[in-house]
């Protein structure tokens, strides 16, 4: 373990930034964190963590498959993919860091999503302990330890400073290339900022919230729960809560014509939209009850199914916040437990 | 996908003069969907129309681009040929190459540039086109005709001719119009009452011919074939059907200081009144403005003298409403107000007149009887200048005249002053002009012998100030010819001044959706090939209010125009236009939007059931489209927020894809 | 910059009644006008949805001009009048947005103003090219 | 105000005067309340709420909720009822299957304010006397109420209810010097490069979740132009800054003369992007331009773009700076 000086943290992210491409929390215009590129002047937000996810930097809203060019009637197809530059980001919480692992379960599998791969190899991520976690937090559910999130690298706040603990060899890297600024010490202080904080972690709402009632091997019984009904009925159906979560992959293809070519891009969709997955004979979950029913059977039941019981969800709570009519998985999971066994 | 064929045509130089025609076909023919591209001579000529339907015979064409002059000139020509080969004729676009392009822009490259992109965006369109039925709506077989002179006299007697039935509605008590107030008529100095008054006559007794004088159209709903108009008949406070025309009210009225209308307000009538001797139909009228009764309830001498009964005091105005295949505007025409001319004088000097009151001051049914005397004191003028052209040809910036030359002052002056002078020989006669225009059989004679033969001094030059001098009148003017300037004491001045449209035209065009020029003269269909059409179907235009004519143009123009709606009228049904809007009920809400903004009417909303998710049934309010009465204007596609209301012809994706072809 | 190199595209609506025939008669009377404005022929002014406009700019146009029959002289009565509101709104929101006002313009012009249409064009190209290219609302993916 | 609610809700379930209540049901935390429809006694004992912190506008679940079986009893505040009265003007709610109880409201609690103070692990929240007593795990502390009051509550334009069939509490009035246009004129002042770096600024963060037009009471469309395939203006994602404008602004254009300014949109951003900002543009212009107009005042009114004078201005007139 190493320590940073808190007088050190800017050098460090220059030291960095000199390098390579930086992102870490900032304060937006309305105040709220958001990863943006470090500069000289920037300042790290101090929220506990980002509106949006941090899934953005492997997995972007937005991104360009291919290309097409048409004359007449030839069609020539464009391979636009380049190796992406080295990034960093800082200040990953442990639930964002751990949502990696449930991406890489999806995309760097066979077959390997090059896109997702190409990103993912050119990133190092700096996890970031919570110091002062919120109701809304439910990682540990999960089995997340806020207080020693994965990464390449992870950082703890401690009373004078932050302790850094390389993890992986692309960390060791990172250290290695900013040694200077570091000086070596002990886990003591760190062992008590986590006591701290998974004290206060304890003390959450949330805290005794389990999976009774999900995960694998559960389709027949949770699909036919009579609950989905009601848990649905206020459903606006928008995208929000898939938008801010860490974990859902899902993505739409279309082409844009630009009217000189065709560009074919990939873009999140939501399982929560009425056109999810629509297909010539129609949709296949054709009420929100369905769509509703899918976004959270896919969290709780199939994902775990098909990934050793690992749950798709990593607890950062966002949904909580952001949902326009505040239903959530919490309320879900609470429900599916409630009656599970009768 | 489209089998698309495109044609360029060169229309002689026209087009290809500027427009590289080959480049075009060569470049457009690269277009995807393009099966064939080609360029000829003259596309519209018979061998060009060949040339389209052999493509489209050779080549299984599915549809077509003719890049060309103006759809406005030949779309309905290609869609028809088009059609003989059994492709709907709404898969025929336009590219506009001509009057958008080769006859505006000069440089070759530039100009085929962008006649290949506006070739491109038909060929965008096209690709998106669908065949088109065009609905059909029958005809109600009754002309309106508005405006009761001599116009619209002569159109509602020929389609009354015709076998059809004609409303004609004037706003005056009686029909005649102006050329009721002429003395006499040029060339052939006619008496004005002698030829019209038979045909007013005529109008009064045809069976199909109904007369509503002293009435005002007040809504016009509808359209072609199918209009329905609210007039407003007038309170005249006279039963029309009981009175007899006797008179003897008017002449016993206490209230005799009205001025008349019918003499310019020279004299006087009565506040019951019939305007003059052969009105049409016979009928007394209360002026309310001026009737004892009707303001104090003090009098009732008509109503005692009346033996017919007629007299109805408390008679209403009453709102009709009728059912028209076609509507004639024949609104006609009115003299400028000379007030506005200072330095003529008409404002301050009694005997500075115009030319419509000189009319009624040599009429014998005019307030002198039809001796020449001036109004300031009822002299014999001996000298008399007419100053030609006021309020006509001034220029756009003059804001009291008017920028058009109106065309029959120039005769009419000239009749003026070949009268005095036949009547009193002793009378000296000026007439200032510009120009003198004498366009029409027998009018450069007639003006010649105004001046060869009877003498009249014509003055090429402007009057500039005429003012009061004691008794006479000092003309001041130059004489452009001998370069002088010229001043004659006058005994009486006249005005010809410029005649404009009638002010009531302005709100009949609007309830008519039919568009005027920036002068308020109704806008013919096409200036030359459809002069007496409105650009709105089923609208046709009489006389004056289309643009100033004499007489005899005006006669030939109504009977021409009578002519066009008996074309509409012979028909059982007319074809719709099949660009129509269209609700797709899966995206409808019913929310009502559209239906606020449709002019017609021709939206309206029902409750249907739809199959929803997971077999259930869904009631929903749609809104559906009357193909019959929609006319296709677009404004519920974009009052339609969810994007249900289309127009078939000119769609969303139609238009986008234009967009999107011109800005690539 | 060299201001008068540069040649804005243009897209002008035209109501079929009377705007379209204006730029009919500037053709027949040769009146010209930069090659630079398309018309696209509307059957009124209140056609054109604001989706249309903005697609315009999307694809590359500078401007956006739309010209329909004089207020009262609409071809169906009322169109031209719904297009003045909407337009109205959509200009002031567009201005609000920071987008420049001047790239988008309503004209009035009869079957009868091919002078005013050639006018109006000429001026509208003026004006947006002095503005120069559209920038706020472009879509890079369409620029070549 | 919960009890008598409830109360009110329990009876006219009891007498058969409606079949379902919609209402709110209770959350994980103080703050969260779900709507929800309740179709028994036990159900509303159960699961029913109301506090400060309801700020959910209801009107726009009757469309559906209307054309069920029987009458659905809503809890409408007064600016809800604005949004209802739009939807019977649009025929979209059945108004004799639904029975209004218009309950006053003083300004809703925006739960983001207390968190922007820095409270965080919020386990209760106690309100009286005009405060709350926010107890977190980190401590307690105790906040004025109005420092929590939603900011769309904050320019209120009507405590007025437009339609009910009863009322708990207190009617209003239109709120006459309702400073709800401020923003908007602050904006117009600024140079059209000001104002366009401002839109920037919050569009740019749109990331298209959809959460303002899914919630919006105006925006109840079949199938959205943005969502139809057919439409040609379909997209799914804010690609780039264009199809930011593109959505917010035709969205904007597609609601005006119809939104009521209820607030909802810039209240489920998850950007918080004060969306209601381009609304009330057009709801000013429209004001301005030709006269007074509140959507879902009165249903039978005329929509400023239903309808024209014929001495309206003209599009190419300067609007702001």
């Amino acid at each position: 373990m190493k320590k940073l000086s808190l007088a050190k943290l800017y050098d460090f992210f220059a030291a960095i930034a000199a390098k390579e491409a930086l992102y870490l929390p900032v304060n937006n215009e309305v105040g709220k964190a958001e990863y943006k590129r470090w500069s000289e002047g920037v300042e790290l937000s101090h929220q506990l963590n980002t509106l949006r996810s941090a899934k953005d930097f492997f997995f972007p809203q937005t991104e360009n498959l291919m290309e097409f060019k048409m004359e007449g009637k030839k069609i020539d197809i464009i391979d636009t993919r380049e190796a992406c530059d080295d990034f960093v980001i800082f200040g990953v919480r442990a639930c964002d860091a751990a949502s990696f692992d449930i991406l890489d379960r999806v995309y760097l599998v066979d077959p390997v999503d090059s896109y997702y791969k190409n990103r993912r190899e050119h990133g190092t991520v700096i996890t970031h302990a919570c110091g002062k976690p919120a109701e809304t937090c439910f990682c540990g559910t999960f089995g997340i330890d806020a207080a020693d999130p994965k990464g390449d690298i992870t950082v703890w706040d401690v009373e004078d400073g932050y302790v850094f603990r390389a993890n992986t060899e692309k960390g060791e890297k990172l250290m290695a290339a900013t040694a200077d600024l570091f000086e070596d010490t002990d886990d003591k202080a760190v062992k008590a900022e986590q006591d701290k904080v998974r004290e206060i972690l304890a003390k959450m709402p949330l805290a005794d919230l389990t999976t009774e009632g999900v995960g694998a091997g559960l389709t027949k019984e949770v699909f036919d729960r009579p609950e989905w009904a009601s848990l649905s009925e206020s459903c606006l159906g928008c995208g929000t809560c898939t938008f801010v979560c860490p974990t859902c992959q899902c993505y739409d293809i279309r082409d844009f014509d630009t009217g000189h070519g065709i560009q074919r891009f990939r873009c999140w969709d939501s399982c929560m939209y009425s056109d999810f997955t629509k297909m010539s004979a129609g949709q296949p979950r054709p009420t929100q009850l369905e769509r509703f029913r899918q976004r959270f059977m896919h969290k709780l039941v199939y994902f775990p199914d098909n990934n050793d019981g690992v749950f798709g969800c990593v607890g950062c709570g966002r949904c909580l916040s952001r949902c326009p009519i505040s239903m959530n998985i919490v309320k879900v999971m609470k429900t599916l437990a409630k009656g599970g066994n009768k | 996908m489209q089998r698309i064929g495109v044609f360029i045509c060169h229309c002689g130089t026209n087009i290809a003069g500027t427009v590289d025609v080959k480049a075009v076909a060569e470049a457009l023919g690269h277009e995807a969907g393009v099966v064939f591209s080609t360029e000829y001579q003259y596309m519209c000529s018979e061998s060009g129309q060949q040339l389209m339907r052999k493509a489209i015979r050779e080549h299984k064409l599915t549809g077509v681009v003719v890049c060309s002059c103006s759809p406005r000139m030949h779309e309905a020509t290609f869609r028809k040929a088009a059609s003989l080969e059994g492709i709907n004729p709404y898969m025929v676009e336009i590219a506009n190459i001509r009057e958008h392009v080769s006859w505006i822009h000069k440089d070759m490259k530039e100009a085929t540039e962008k006649a290949i992109i506006l070739g491109r965006a038909a060929i965008a369109k096209v690709h998106l086109n669908q065949p088109l039925q065009a609905g059909e709506s029958p005809v109600t077989k009754r002309a309106l005709v508005i405006g009761g002179g001599i116009a619209g006299i002569q159109t509602a007697l020929d389609i009354a001719e015709a076998g059809f039935e004609v409303d004609i509605v004037e706003k005056s008590p009686t029909i005649g119009g102006k050329m009721a107030q002429l003395d006499k008529t040029f060339p052939t100095l006619d008496c004005a009452a002698c030829i019209l008054t038979p045909k007013m006559v005529d109008a009064g007794q045809n069976e199909k011919i109904k007369i509503f004088a002293y009435s005002e159209v007040e809504a016009v709903k509808g359209y072609v074939g199918n209009f329905n108009v609210s007039i407003r008949r007038k309170a005249r406070y006279v039963d029309e059907t009981k009175c007899t025309g006797c008179g003897l009210c008017t002449e016993k009225c206490p209230q005799k200081k009205v001025p008349n209308e019918f003499n310019m307000g020279m004299n006087n009538r009565h506040a019951i009144y019939i305007p003059f001797a052969q009105a049409v139909p016979k009928v007394a009228t209360i002026d309310a403005d001026y009737c004892m009764m009707l303001k104090t309830g003090k009098c009732g001498i008509c109503s005692k003298v009346c033996g017919a009964g007629a007299i109805d005091y408390k008679q209403q105005d009453e709102v009709i409403e009728r059912q028209y295949g076609a509507i004639v505007a024949a609104t006609g025409f009115n003299p400028i107000d000379a007030k506005a001319y200072n330095e003529y004088g008409y404002a301050t000097c009694p005997d500075v007149v115009t030319s419509l009151e000189l009319e009624r001051l040599m009429n014998a049914a005019g307030p002198t009887n039809g001796t020449l005397l001036r109004p300031s004191d009822n002299e014999h003028p001996h000298t008399v200048v007419f100053v030609q052209c006021v309020g006509s040809r001034c220029t756009e910036t003059d804001e009291r005249g008017k920028p058009y030359c109106s065309k029959i002052c120039c005769m009419y002056t000239a009749k003026h002053a070949m009268l005095i002078r036949e009547k009193y020989p002793d009378t000296d006669v000026y007439v200032f002009y510009i120009d003198v225009r004498t366009p029409g059989k027998n009018f450069d004679e007639f003006y010649r012998r105004a001046v060869e033969q009877y003498g009249v001094h014509y003055i090429k030059g402007m009057v500039g100030k005429v003012t009061q001098n004691g008794k006479q009148l000092r003309v001041q003017a130059s004489d452009l010819l001998a370069g002088e300037q010229l001043h004659i004491d006058a005994d009486l001045v006249v005005l010809a001044t410029a005649i404009e449209p009638d002010k009531t035209a302005r709100s009949i065009a609007t309830m008519l959706t039919a568009s005027m020029d920036t002068n308020d003269f109704f806008t013919e269909a096409h200036p030359k090939l459809r002069p007496v059409e409105s650009p709105t179907a089923g609208i046709f235009l009489s006389g004056v209010c289309q643009g100033p004519k004499d007489i005899p143009e005006t006669v030939s123009q109504a009977s021409a125009c009578a002519a066009k709606v008996i074309g509409v009228l012979a028909k059982d049904k007319l074809t719709c236009n099949p660009c129509v809007a269209q609700s797709d009920e899966m995206l409808c809400n019913g929310c009502s939007s559209c239906e606020k903004v449709c002019p017609y009417g021709a939206i309206s909303y029902s409750d249907k059931e739809f199959r929803g998710p997971n077999r259930t049934t869904l009631i929903r309010r749609v809104a559906s489209v009357n193909p019959a009465v929609c006319q296709g204007c677009g404004a519920c596609t974009v009052a339609c927020p969810s994007g249900a209301m289309d127009l078939k012809g000119f769609s969303n994706k139609q238009i986008m894809a234009e967009v999107d072809a011109i800005c690539q | 910059m060299p201001v008068t190199e540069y040649k804005p595209k243009i897209v002008a609506f035209c109501c079929n009644w009377c705007s379209y025939a204006g730029a009919d008669g500037a053709g027949s009377a040769r009146l010209s006008y930069p090659a630079e404005v398309k018309v696209i022929r509307v059957p009124c002014s209140c056609r054109v949805n604001p989706m249309f406009i903005l697609r315009a700019f999307q694809r590359g146009a500078d401007g956006v001009i739309i010209a329909g029959c004089h207020p009262g002289d609409c071809h169906y009565t009322s169109g031209n009048y719904f297009t003045r509101r909407r337009m109205t709104l959509l200009f002031s929101m567009l201005d609000y947005l920071g987008i420049e006002r001047e790239r988008t313009r309503v004209e009035w012009i009869s079957a009868a103003e091919g002078a005013k249409f050639s006018k109006t064009m000429n001026e509208f190209c003026a004006t947006v090219a002095a503005l120069g290219e559209n920038k706020r609302l472009e879509d890079l993916r369409c620029k070549k | 105000m919960q009890e008598m609610m409830e109360k009110r809700a329990l009876e006219l379930l009891a007498d058969g005067t409606v079949n379902r209540v919609l209402g709110w049901s209770v959350g994980e935390f103080p703050y969260d309340m779900t709507p929800a429809v309740f179709r028994s006694a036990e159900d509303l004992k159960d699961r029913f709420v109301y506090n400060d912190f309801c700020g959910a506008n209801l009107s726009k679940y009757l469309i559906k909720e209307s054309k069920g079986e029987g009458k659905i009893l809503v809890f409408l505040k007064p600016c809800d009822t604005y949004s209802f009265n739009q939807l019977i003007a649009e025929h979209r709610i059945k108004r004799e299957n639904v029975y209004v109880i218009g309950i006053e409201c003083y300004g809703k609690a925006d739960v983001e304010k207390l968190k922007a103070m820095g409270l965080s692990g919020i386990t209760g929240i106690q309100m009286k006397n005009g405060e709350y007593v926010v107890e977190t795990v980190y401590g307690n502390k105790t906040v004025k109420a109005s420092d929590a009051t939603a900011e769309r509550c904050l320019s209120c334009k009507s405590k007025k209810h437009v339609v009910f069939d009863e009322l708990i509490g207190e009617d209003g009035d239109v709120v006459e010097d309702c400073n709800r246009f401020d923003m908007v004129e602050k904006l117009e002042a600024m140079t059209p490069d000001e104002r366009f770096a401002f839109w920037r600024g919050e569009l740019s963060r749109c990331i298209r979740c959809n959460a303002c037009r899914n919630v919006c009471p105006a925006c109840s469309c079949e199938q959205c132009v943005f969502d139809n395939p057919n439409s040609g203006v379909a997209q799914k994602a804010a690609v780039n800054s264009f199809e930011e404008n593109m959505f917010h602004i035709i969205r904007a254009f597609h609601v005006a003369g119809r939104c009521t300014d209820c607030g909802e949109c810039s209240r489920v951003c998850p950007q918080h992007i004060p969306l209601h900002l381009l609304n009330r543009k057009f709801i000013k212009d429209m004001n301005e331009f030709y006269g007074e107009y509140q959507a879902g005042a009165d249903p039978d009114a005329r929509p400023p773009l239903g309808t024209y004078t014929k001495g309206d201005r003209e599009p190419n007139e300067g609007g702001n700076k």
